[in-house]
């Protein structure tokens, strides 16, 4: 069965997570600002942003 | 960029059409009917008889009800073929109206790129394989004329008097509610120590129990040891006991039907995130991808798999695909149970309203069953979400969304829940879990 | 800390047991039954009546059913009323298990910090005032022998022959369906141009449109002139025509009941965030606090009152009532309108799908109906979701989860919805929310 990681520690919105694998970005390094600290999609794009300044 | 698709189904007909939205030239191959099993022979039509059944049983059972109605199966094998001649029809506008070609006929593989359907070779970029499964056989019982796959039961002429459903999975038990409520005797054997054996063990046996109530004959750790063909009846023969019947129906699993293409990806089409097979541009979605065998997983792979096969990088990931099956009461389980959610790492609690603490429940005349709510006693995430009880299939998509939204039991209780609504339960248990329920008592 | 509550509905009970379990000493008064007027004369017996009415209606129009079935309407009362004393026994077992002392009586102001009830004084530290609401007259027309409130409409002794439904809110569409189809003659006249005023135009548009194919006269834009009572009928003057039935029915709206509590409060008990009236230690919960008239918002007002009067801190902020009508087709509202959601300053758009392009509504007999999702362009942020539909009920939970949660149009559409399932609406709105819809045409 298609059952989630066992990734207790990430809380994430599906948007945020499908955006994060496409773009091969660590979701536990990104900050999030959604309900009680989920990542939103916003959450992704800003540090893929913040990523490519670097 | 040419995507073919093979197969009709839920994961060919959407496949088909999310390719052609994003720029593809698609052709779809289909060998029997749009909409495959789902549309054709199972969802919809199980779910088009189970709902007159319903009415009907509520009818027989309610007090306010004077006189005698009595259920006319002929006519309700109509009423259910309209309803999938009515689907179907839209599924066959949508695939047009989206510019997707169809060709009727068996796909088999071509020369290098290309499918061959009789004398025509269709030459593909990509191949998204959407064969669906088969029925699997009953070992020493093959299908015959009493021995129905679910199809034919659920298509039978006349209303058997009697059955024998070997199966206690899903569709098995679907089919006893549907029997046993429209009159029939009805026996029920699974193989497992309990009914749904892949869902959490509470669930099926309130359901065995309900069963039961119907005046089903329920038989678990029962292994069919012999079925007897005669011309008026067959005799299913179990360890300490038999049963003559009209029909013996066999809803023991299925197993993925790649057809001519294992030649190209093997029995089981092996897919990794993006759908893709491992083989040349070959993609594969639905049930001829293996287990959990659901329309909603053939449509979420479907697109995936399409996406990908239009060009696009598109993964199906971390998805949790909800259970749902439509007995009465009806069985959900999204997300993991509670031995799922610590083998996966976390410090899982649970906690469990029944269904008589719900007015609407109690509203409707039917308190039955209960819900239980698995979350991480450490953050208290929601992880999971089972319970058999009236009305329950509709509350499994919020479910779904509390457990792929990361929600929190408070989160959840403090979204305002319509009253009176079967989906105060779920909020009930949040309350519950955070330890101030207001219409259960704790523990 | 000892805290009285007055009122013993939805926001009244649930105060006491949330105050209880927080550690106060608790007296709920009230002067009629635990439950108030939801459990008792409003929402529990219009829904329990509902559901039956709902499947004697199907049974009539089901080509399977054979025979004649009749509505029993002593039946359905005594049915009803075991719903009703089922679930007030519930709610008398969790105050008691939970410690509240209830007393029964009319409560007054006492002196200073005391409510008195007969003879007693009761003195507290935080009083909730959860009195509930009126119904108000139809000016011109007091309540009398053959002008009824909802409450008396609901247990008839006889299935009445004709009536006269005055507003056409919640309350009144729901006794239209119910009394149309125990084969009532039945008249509705809305004040205002459409049924549902309150909600998006096109719910109420199209309700009206269902309610005359059961049969109901409807009326909008229509003010009563004159009600004339006579012996065995009573007679509704419009402009433009008149209609003489058996009972007037007045559903044109609840105001706050303060009762003697006025004195103290006023005549709608002006609550801030903390649910306080602004008066010494007096907080104010659910209908007697203005509207919205709804037994969710009693409860979710209750909580947050009892946790105040309790000596916590504890808000209720940001969060959309649900508004949810049990008509055939059920109407639901959640979260902002589109115009609703313009006025806040949001780029707002939305998406229709009608309830024909979902299996579920197909495969039940009822494909009708529409869901509207409303969202902000920009970033794709659900804002509201409205429908008219078979069982959308429960689906508003799901919708407002989504709404409180912010989420995308894309989170909602990632989430697998089970198959098939009304709540799948949801998902495909979503989907053309983005452009990709499989299941309907883009526009
Ligand atoms: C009784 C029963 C009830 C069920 N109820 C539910 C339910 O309520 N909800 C749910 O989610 N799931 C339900 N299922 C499961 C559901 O039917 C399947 O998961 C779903 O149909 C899988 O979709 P698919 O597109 O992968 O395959 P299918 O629906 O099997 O479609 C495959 C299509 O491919 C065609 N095909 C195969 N090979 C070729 C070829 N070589 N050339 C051309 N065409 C070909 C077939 O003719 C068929 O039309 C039920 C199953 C059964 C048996
Ligand atoms: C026909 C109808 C159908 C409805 N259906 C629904 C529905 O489906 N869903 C929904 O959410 N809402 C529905 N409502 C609205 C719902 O009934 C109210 O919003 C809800 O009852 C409000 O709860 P409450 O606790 O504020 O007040 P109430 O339920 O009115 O309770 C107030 C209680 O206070 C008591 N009381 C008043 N004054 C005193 C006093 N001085 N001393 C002692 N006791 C006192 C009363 O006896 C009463 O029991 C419906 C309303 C109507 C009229």
């Amino acid at each position: 069965e298609a059952k989630a990681e066992a990734r207790p520690e990430v809380r994430a919105m599906p948007a945020a997570r499908r955006l994060a694998k496409e773009l091969g970005l660590d979701l536990s390094k990104v900050v999030g600002t959604g309900p009680g600290g989920v990542i939103t999609v916003e959450d992704v794009r800003r540090a893929a942003e913040a990523a490519k300044r670097e | 960029m040419k995507v073919v698709v093979v197969g009709g189904g839920p994961a060919g007909y959407v496949a088909a059409i999310r390719a052609a939205q994003l720029g593809a030239e698609v052709t779809l191959v289909e060998e029997a009917h749009l909409g495959g099993e789902c549309t054709n022979w199972a969802c919809i039509p199980s779910k088009a008889l189970l709902h007159m059944a319903d009415v009907f049983w509520e009818v027989k059972n309610s007090p306010w009800a004077r006189g005698g109605v009595e259920f006319d199966w002929r006519e309700a094998q109509r009423a259910k073929d309209a309803v999938v001649a009515r689907l179907r029809g839209g599924i066959e506008k949508l695939l047009a109206a989206n510019g997707v070609e169809v060709v009727a006929g068996k796909a088999e593989p071509g020369d290098g790129r290309a499918v061959r359907v009789g004398e025509r070779e269709v030459r593909f970029d990509s191949l998204v394989l959407a064969t669906g499964s088969l029925p699997a056989p009953l070992p020493g019982a093959p299908f015959g004329r009493r021995v129905l796959d679910t199809r034919r039961a659920l298509a039978l002429e006349e209303l058997p008097k009697s059955l024998f459903i070997v199966g206690g999975g899903a569709a098995g038990v679907e089919l006893a509610v549907l029997f046993a409520k429209l009159g029939a005797e009805v026996h029920l054997a699974e193989a497992m120590d309990r009914l749904l054996p892949a869902m959490d063990k509470d669930l099926g046996a309130y359901l065995e129990s309900r069963l039961r109530k119907l005046g089903v004959k329920v038989y678990t750790s029962a292994a069919v040891e012999k079925v007897e063909e005669g011309p008026r009846s067959v005799k299913v023969h179990l360890r300490g006991g038999a049963a003559e019947v009209e029909y013996v129906v066999v809803a023991v699993g299925r197993r993925p039907n790649p057809g001519p293409f294992a030649k190209w990806v093997g029995d089981v089409a092996k897919v990794d995130e993006r759908m893709w097979t491992g083989v040349g541009q070959i993609y594969a979605a639905g049930d001829v991808a293996g287990p959990p065998y659901f329309a909603h997983k053939a449509y979420a792979q479907g697109k995936v798999a399409a996406e990908n096969a239009a060009g696009r990088r598109s993964f199906y990931v971390q998805r949790h695909v909800p259970s749902v099956v439509f007995t009465d009461p009806e069985v959900v389980s999204v997300g993991y149970t509670e031995e799922e959610a610590r083998r996966a790492g976390y410090e899982a609690a649970s906690v469990r309203v029944p269904m008589s603490a719900i007015g609407r429940a109690v509203a409707g005349g039917r308190p039955e069953g209960f819900v239980k709510l698995v979350f991480d006693r450490k953050r208290g995430v929601v992880l999971g979400f089972h319970g058999v009880g009236p009305g329950l299939s509709e509350i499994a998509a919020e479910a779904a969304l509390a457990v792929e939204f990361s929600a929190t039991v408070e989160d959840l209780a403090l979204v305002i829940h319509p009253h009176p609504t079967v989906s105060e339960a779920l909020a009930e248990a949040a309350e519950l879990a955070l330890g101030k329920p207001t219409h259960v008592l704790k523990p």
